[in-house]
């Protein structure tokens, strides 16, 4: 047995989370589990403003664990440590009451353990199981409230998810076996010219896309984001879909055949995204799609970062960091909005603008000083992409702002209670002012430190110009769209599955081939035992007619005289 | 001189017992019992002079061959004799609540004449197993023989009745064939010592001696009942009394066996040729696949047990193109040799156990159909033990007598590179692991709702220790393997070409 | 002490079986003790083996049968691997079997049986000869018939002949590649390497084929596997036994002994034989997959699970690279957890619930949770995912295909996983979130009790997660197959 | 010719004519007398051996043992005449049942 080494906080942060999901299952504990949740990220969130330099290994676990992040992992982890808190405080009261809060708190848990450990692993099997940690035990996030829709999502998810494990660990076991290592950082250096590393390379991408919404592989996500409880969905949407996006960064090696590809997908992602959420009515739907649509943007830009050898993955962290946390409060902020009457009402709407139009990149938002950021690092039509997809976000989240702002207000359980009760819940609306202010004003303050840019970049006119333009368009496109009625959304929640089920039913006739083939295989198997046995039946009555034959006195004592005779001649030969 | 009075012992005890039991009919049981522990007592005194001085010759009176009759006790003679020892000891036990009268009821003839056949049949084996002079050997056959016939017709019924005539045709043909050809040798030879045969018969291949082997082998095969002279065996085996069928089964091929082994090995080896050889073991060959065959039709229990001896016996005329093949990488000389001869030992115990446990199970459930036994495992647990470790070695399975008798003979067709007969042994395993599991199967099936006359347990042990006994042999096979080695011929080794 | 351990070792299943099967059927109390005392005694030799093991002692017997026909019982790394585990297993089972069959009849029988069983797998493991291997392999045979026939019905006496008629001619096969292999180059030791100089290629790849062939129906390579699924009519601590612990063990086992110990893994490279068995072995384990999907009976989707995930342990040893080697070592030890606790969760289904069927687990997670979540984590084991023991296999077994230069092993290895999810997870699914068809009355639902019933699974279930979160740790299962394999056949 | 082999074409003769009757013979009783004229040859042949030494004087052993024989021949038979008188009156046949010839045509079958 020999000790972990290195700094402990990042052991602690990811222990912890784990040792509260088993304290969550005690009978004396079960009723008030979700009260545990808050403390859950706090190691983390301590490690992300402490710092952790230094790598922790703990030789014992696993295959040897080793915990350290580089400086953009680090930007996410504090990202997801944050809206987790975040979240979870949101859950003290938009969750209250709800069913097996033991269970549902112990996964939570596991799942926020799993999360961090995407950031901290720099291994590949720690790697391997905080993905695995995060992405499966989430099902049980999704599925929580166990309605039907909400379980044919899980489902859905489930099956996407372990296709996605299972290219991950092929992908992972080429390159771990290419770098005869298990380190992360070597395994990417030696994908870049394994045998089988562009198969492999493919995989991660189809893995780690699957995580990330990565089209067309983004069918679950829709459907499961907003199933979950509204805390889970924030750190669905905002969290969790950055250990996809985490895996890329630490995995896709540099100058791979296959990057361009990548970030054409990516961009295809951030347009077909957006441009689909606006045939969903579900607001919580719409974020998953602009969800999606952010996140095939921050895939382009860790694909266009491993174009060269020095290319840097700050702005898709940057990036990163500030969409989670804008998404997050989006999402808190549909309960605030749905849970609030009035002027309340009205001011949570106004909130949830600004911080959609930080995500659209406005000028002088964080998410516009994100995207100035990230296009420095882009080549001429990426850029213009860039900005282009400001106006189709704006779009989509105009479209999620009408929706919302149309929803009824859902307040069953305390209408029964006074009038009062028209303002939100602190707990419900402090998070979502945390978050929303988060989002719009952190990125100024990380800005020269992560951006490598003047101070005065995001002032400047040209900077300015190309924020603004875009926005400016999709405000125009709303604008019309309203006019024209909203032509857009037909669908109440999204239904992205619909060409799979066509799909099945043509193939249905397929299914009956493996039954066919049992019987085919049972038919075989019958007539060669009935012709075994038939042999059998022959050859017993053979024996037994010889048999008779052979009790006759006559044959059988004429065998023996002729037996002497044949021994005599046999011995004389 | 105590192993003088062994070895003599072993040959009249029995004799005087029968003759006593004849006189007086109601000591029989008790006088078996005395005989069993005389032989017991005169195989332990035996035992351990063979292993520390070699094999021992007696011209019986001080009379020296050729006049004289040669006992010879070697390690094989030896290990028939204990293997014998045991067979008779628990059918002698398992026969009294049969036999035994008891005086519950009034004696019966059949009471009367089984203690003294059974004992004349034992010591008719004895001599077999301890002479070494050819007419000796005939006079002893012949009284095996004559009690075999009657044991066989000792119910006075029609069925048997019948098998004993065809059973005695059988006999008597053999034995005029084995008695023409002993006369045959004296004519050529003036002997009938097996040891002064030997030395007469190196390098000679006179015609008269393949006339005489051919009447001899003929007419022991016939009365081993190697296939296709096997048609006696099993109405008279399965029609017997279960204690008779043991002894009938397990110990009379045997004997007619060890005189062929005898005159093959020790007096005139070098008369063998390669396809006399191989037709012999052909012929052992086509029993074992024919007598499974026909086992496996069988729907009686006794009858199957009868056509399984018709297999069995088959293995053992695989002796003669297997011995001999034994290579340099094994450690063993002869091997095949003392295969066969741990089979012989094997199938004895474990044949002479089944039938035994045959016997309680028709007692019990009141028919010899397989299918009425349905549900006995439950009811007599150790017969069925006995019934499946009997199995066990006649299958060959380790740890057993029987897997130590097939693994010796497969090495040896390996290694001679006669892989038809490593076939054959395979094969007739598998087979006989198919017929011997539908009535254990059947035993332990439970739907039945039949009810069982209870079997008393000292009655119960004795086809068990029968059967362990078969296993031990295989467990402990050292000693019985190095026993043998005793005054094994040179042939056995070197083979017979 | 060093000549007579490994006897010990063996009575202490030994006796237990030849004292129970005289005993009384009422006399359980000494009955449970004695099989409960033979069990823990074993284990403790067993440690007390290792111990001396690592500090360098060579235990070693030899029971003589004829001259150079000789019973060697000699313990090395392997044989500690697998008797470690099969000990250990045995009295878990144990002390289910006596919680599950309570005071039913026949109970001298099969516990007698029941060690007589464990005896041989000991026997097996500790085997330093292929005879003495195939004698202890003959015994185990014997010894398991009684206890898959033993409800006596209909059904298990077909499943008692189906496994015969399978393990019989096998043995056969077996025994002619014995016999023909040592009828040229001597008795084989597994511990000095065989002379296979003296035959030729030919005769080699046959002898291997044969061997394969006689061990491959107890290691329910497709299409010997017949007998497997049949045999699931015996009571869930049988098939637990027959699963995790004796007879497939035996078989994969006795796989790695032909490939490491007698032919070795360089010989099985020059002859080519490595290959067919790789995808031999794939194929078993695919097609067992397929086969599990269209089962509806729990018992029998489990057993074509393990069909197919025995094979995984042949795969690796087939591909003869390190880390494959290694994967396949320690999926011995991790495939016998996982399984042993889907069995035992499948009997307590079976025993308290009357569940038998996929479709009547519908919401009993929440009527019998201890059980339901031992299920779901060797079900979630044996899909393969972290953080329980099957991940750790399939990263070595991954890597190995790769180290081999069959990247085919890895699509093999992902459909398989793809697989085994199809036909576990709704399982899994079923039981959380399936709707319970009948409300169940109050205090009146199915009990898990009593302790001796559920601690077994959850102890193995732990254990199966937890060998793989320790999996770097010196007394891991992984760390003692790489130490054999880097030992011993890695050279 | 010698007086030996006189004695030995007499032996071999009776031998054919006893193996004859002993195998073609369906009834009982004849093949037991067959058997003993099939003994009464090789009997007879064994005493020719006694002359095969080239002295004049006689080979004593074949006299002994020819005598010994035909007592074992004797109990032989007899244990036979017993077996098929019984056979006979159980079941009213003096032939085997797969040997053909029906019942002995002088005793009707009970």
């Amino acid at each position: 047995m020999i000790g972990p080494s290195g700094p402990m906080l990042p052991l602690v942060a990811l222990i912890w989370p784990l040792l509260l999901g088993l304290v969550a299952l005690l009978p004396p504990v079960r009723a008030h589990a979700l009260r545990l949740l808050p403390l859950a990220p706090l190691p983390a969130i301590g490690l992300a403003f402490l710092g952790g330099q230094g790598v922790t290994v703990v030789p014992d676990v696993l295959l040897g664990v080793t915990l350290g992040a580089g400086r953009p992992a680090m930007l996410l982890l504090t990202l997801t440590a944050c809206l987790w808190f975040a979240a979870a405080v949101h859950a003290q009261k938009s969750m209250k009451g709800t069913a097996n809060p033991a269970v549902f708190s112990s996964f939570w848990c596991l799942t926020l353990a799993g999360n961090l450990g995407v950031f901290l692993a720099q291994d590949v099997a720690t790697f391997y199981v905080a993905f695995a940690a995060v992405s499966l035990s989430a099902y049980f996030l999704v599925v929580h409230e166990a309605t039907a829709e909400a379980l044919r999502a899980g489902r859905l998810y489930i099956v996407l998810a372990l296709v996605g494990e299972v290219c991950l660990l092929v992908a992972f076991l080429i390159g771990a076996s290419a770098a005869d290592s298990l380190m992360i950082g070597q395994i990417r250096l030696a994908l870049a010219d394994a045998p089988l590393g562009t198969f492999a390379v493919a995989l991660l991408v189809a893995g780690f896309g699957i995580k990330a919404g990565l089209m067309p592989l983004h069918v679950w996500l829709p459907l499961a984001h907003p199933a979950a409880p509204t805390p889970a969905s924030a750190v669905l949407s905002g969290a969790i879909v950055k250990a996809g996006i985490v895996g890329l960064m630490l995995f896709l090696p540099v100058a791979s055949d296959i990057t361009t590809i990548v970030i054409a997908l990516g961009f295809a992602t951030a347009f077909g995204g957006a441009l689909a959420g606006l045939r969903v009515r579900q607001p919580k739907a719409i974020l998953a799609y602009s969800t999606i649509s952010q996140m095939g943007l921050v895939i382009a830009l860790v694909a266009a970062a491993t174009r060269s050898p020095g290319g840097d993955m700050a702005y898709a962290a940057y990036y990163g960091f500030h969409h989670g946390l804008a998404k997050g409060a989006l999402f808190l902020g549909v309960a605030l909005v749905a849970g609030s009457r009035g002027r309340w009402r009205s001011g949570g709407l106004v909130l949830l603008a600004a911080v959609a139009l930080s995500v659209a990149g406005a000028p002088l938002t964080g998410g516009g000083l994100a995207k100035a950021a990230a296009k420095t690092g882009l080549g001429a039509w990426e850029t213009f992409a860039l900005t282009l997809s400001a106006a189709t976000t704006t779009l989509v989240l105009g479209w999620f702002l009408v929706r919302l702002a149309a929803s009824p207000t859902k307040h069953a359980e305390d209408d029964a209670e006074a009038e009062g009760a028209r303002h939100p819940h602190p707990l419900i609306a402090g998070p979502v002012v945390a978050l929303a202010l988060a989002a719009v004003v952190s990125p100024w303050w990380l800005w020269s430190a992560w951006s490598g840019l003047p101070a005065d970049y995001p002032m400047r006119l040209a900077t300015l110009w190309s924020a603004a333009w875009p926005v400016a368009l999709g405000m125009a496109a709303i604008a019309a769209m309203a006019r024209a009625n909203w032509p857009a959304g037909t669908l109440e929640a999204a239904d992205p599955l619909r060409a799979a089920r066509a799909a099945g039913r043509r193939l249905a006739p397929l299914k009956r081939v493996p039954g066919s083939l049992a019987t085919m295989r049972a038919a075989i198997a019958d007539r060669s035992t009935a012709a075994v046995r038939r042999a059998g039946t022959v050859a017993a009555k053979g024996a037994e007619t010889l048999e008779g034959a052979l009790l006759q006195w006559r044959i059988s004592g004429l065998a023996i005289v002729v037996s002497v005779l044949a021994i005599a001649i046999l011995a004389a030969r | 001189m105590s192993v003088s009075l062994a070895i003599v012992a072993l040959v009249t005890a029995p004799l005087v017992a029968a003759l006593i039991a004849v006189i007086l009919p109601r000591w029989g049981p008790w006088l078996s019992l005395l005989v069993v522990a005389g032989n017991a007592a005169a195989l332990v005194v035996l035992i351990p002079a063979i292993v520390s001085q070699g094999a021992l010759t007696l011209p019986i009176g001080g009379w020296q061959a050729p006049l004289g009759i040669t006992l010879r006790a070697d390690g094989m003679a030896l290990a028939f004799l204990t293997m014998a020892a045991l067979v008779m000891a628990a059918v002698l036990v398992s026969a009294r609540p049969e036999f035994g009268g008891g005086g519950e009821v009034t004696e019966t003839r059949r009471q009367w004449a089984f203690w003294p056949l059974a004992l004349l049949l034992w010591s008719a084996l004895n001599v077999v197993f301890l002479s070494r002079d050819l007419f000796n050997l005939y006079v002893a056959l012949e009284l095996l023989t004559v009690s075999a016939v009657a044991l066989v017709a000792i119910d006075g019924k029609a069925d048997g009745l019948g098998a004993a005539l065809r059973y005695l045709m059988f006999a008597l043909l053999g034995s005029l064939a084995y008695l023409l050809g002993a006369a045959l040798l004296y004519a050529q030879h003036g002997t009938l010592d097996i040891a002064l045969l030997a030395d007469q018969a190196i390098g000679g291949r006179a015609a008269v001696d393949m006339m005489a082997v051919g009447l001899m082998t003929a007419g022991l095969a016939a009365k081993t009942a190697l296939f296709p002279f096997h048609a006696w065996l099993q109405p008279a085996h399965s029609g017997a009394p279960a204690p008779a069928s043991a002894m009938l089964s397990a110990l009379v091929p045997k004997a007619s066996f060890a005189i062929l082994i005898r005159i093959w090995f020790e007096a005139l080896p070098g008369l063998a040729t390669p396809p006399l050889l191989v037709t012999l073991g052909a012929m052992g060959a086509i029993a074992i696949v024919y007598g499974s065959v026909l086992a496996l039709r069988q729907t009686r229990l006794k009858l199957m047990i009868a056509y399984s001896t018709v297999a069995q016996i088959g293995y053992l005329f695989l002796i003669f193109p297997l011995a001999g093949g034994d290579s340099y990488m094994q450690p063993w000389a002869a091997g095949a040799w003392t295969g066969v001869m741990f089979h012989a030992l094997s199938h004895g115990l474990a044949k002479a156990s089944m039938f035994l446990c045959a016997g309680l199970w028709i007692v019990a459930a009141g028919s010899d159909r397989i299918e009425a036994m349905r549900g006995l495992a439950s009811a007599t647990p150790m017969i069925a033990s006995a019934f499946a470790l009997a199995a066990v070695t006649l299958v060959g399975l380790p740890p057993s007598g029987g897997f130590t008798a097939k693994y010796l003979m497969l090495t040896s067709a390996f290694v001679s590179g006669q892989y038809v007969w490593a076939a054959v042994l395979l094969i007739g395993g598998l087979l006989s692991a198919a017929y011997l599991y539908r009535p254990l199967a059947v035993a332990f099936a439970r739907d039945g709702d039949a009810v069982f006359k209870p079997v008393p347990r000292l009655a119960q042990a004795m086809p068990l220790m029968l059967a362990l006994a078969a296993i031990l042999l295989g467990l402990a096979s050292q000693g019985p393997f190095a026993l043998m080695q005793i005054g094994r011929p040179s042939s056995a080794e070197a083979g017979l070409q | 002490m060093s000549a007579t351990l490994p006897i010990l070792i063996l009575l202490t299943s030994l006796v237990p079986a030849f004292i129970t099967f005289f005993l009384p059927q009422e006399r359980h109390s000494v009955r449970n003790l004695l099989n409960l005392g033979g069990a823990v005694l074993k284990l403790g030799l067993i440690v007390f083996m290792i111990l001396e093991v690592v500090q360098g002692t060579i235990y070693e017997t030899r029971i003589s049968f004829a001259p150079g026909l000789y019973l060697l019982l000699r313990v090395d790394a392997l044989s500690l691997l697998f008797v470690s585990l099969s000990a250990l297993l045995w009295l878990l089972t144990t002390i289910y079997a006596i919680a599950y069959l309570g005071n039913k009849p026949e109970m001298s029988r099969f516990f007698g049986f029941f060690s007589l069983c464990v005896a041989a797998t000991t026997g097996i493991a500790l085997s330093g000869t292929l005879i003495s291997f195939f004698i202890f392999f003959e015994l185990l045979t014997l010894s398991t018939w009684p206890l898959v026939v033993h409800k006596q019905n209909a059904k298990s006496i077909a499943a008692g002949r189906s496994y015969l008629a399978y393990a019989l001619p096998a043995s056969a096969v077996l025994l002619i590649a014995i016999i023909w292999l040592e009828s040229s180059v001597g008795p084989v030791e597994f511990a000095t390497p065989a002379n296979l100089e003296r035959l030729d290629d030919n005769s080699l790849r046959m002898i291997f084929a044969l061997f394969i062939a006689g061990l491959g129906v107890k290691a329910a390579l497709v299409p010997l596997h017949g007998w497997l699924p049949a045999a699931m009519a015996a009571p869930a601590p049988v098939s637990a036994l027959l699963h995790a612990v004796a007879v497939v063990k035996a078989g994969a086992f006795g796989v790695m002994r032909i490939v490491l110990d007698v032919f070795g893994l360089e010989r099985m490279e020059t002859l080519g034989v490595g290959l067919p068995l790789a995808v031999l072995a794939a194929f078993t384990i695919l097609w067992g997959s397929a086969r599990a999907l269209q089962q509806q009976e729990i018992k029998k989707r489990l057993a074509f699970s393990t069909v197919s995930q025995v094979s995984y342990i042949v795969l690796g040893v087939a591909l003869a690279s390190p880390f494959a080697v290694i994967g396949g070592l320690v999926h011995l030890v991790h495939q016998g957890l996982m399984k042993i606790t889907l069995f035992f969760c499948a009997g307590i289904f079976d025993e308290r619930a009357g569940i038998t069927r996929v479709d009547a687990l519908d919401g009993i997670g929440r009527q019998m949770p201890w059980t339901s979540v031992c299920f779901s984590i060797g079900a979630i084991g044996m899909v393969g995912l972290p953080p329980t023991a099957g991940f750790i296999t399939k990263i070595y077994l991954g890597i190995g295909a790769m180290q081999a230069d069959a990247p085919w092993v890895l699509a093999v290895l992902a459909v398989s996983t793809l697989l085994n999810a199809a036909y576990f997870l709704p399982l899994v699914y079923r039981i959380w979130f399936g709707d319970a068809p009948t409300p169940v009355p109050a205090g009146g639902g199915p009990t898990e009790r009593p302790l001796g019933l559920i601690a077994p699974p959850v102890i193995t279930a732990f254990a199966s997660i937890a060998v793989a979160l320790l999996a770097a740790s010196s007394f891991s299962p992984l760390a003692w197959a790489t130490l054999i394999a880097t030992r011993d056949y890695l050279r | 010719m010698a007086s030996s082999s006189i004695f030995g074409l007499c032996g071999a003769l009776l031998i054919g004519m006893g193996l004859y009757g002993f195998i073609t013979h369906p009834h009982l009783l004849r093949r037991l007398l067959a058997f003993n004229v099939i003994g009464s040859g090789i009997f007879l042949l064994f005493g020719a051996t006694a002359a095969r030494l080239p002295s004049a004087a006689t080979d004593p052993v074949p006299q002994a043992l020819i005598i010994t024989g035909i007592v074992v021949a004797l109990a032989a038979t007899a244990l036979g005449v017993g077996l098929v008188l019984a056979y006979a009156r159980v079941t009213g046949r003096t032939t085997l049942p797969e040997d053909g010839a029906p019942t002995d045509p002088g005793k009707p079958p009970r």
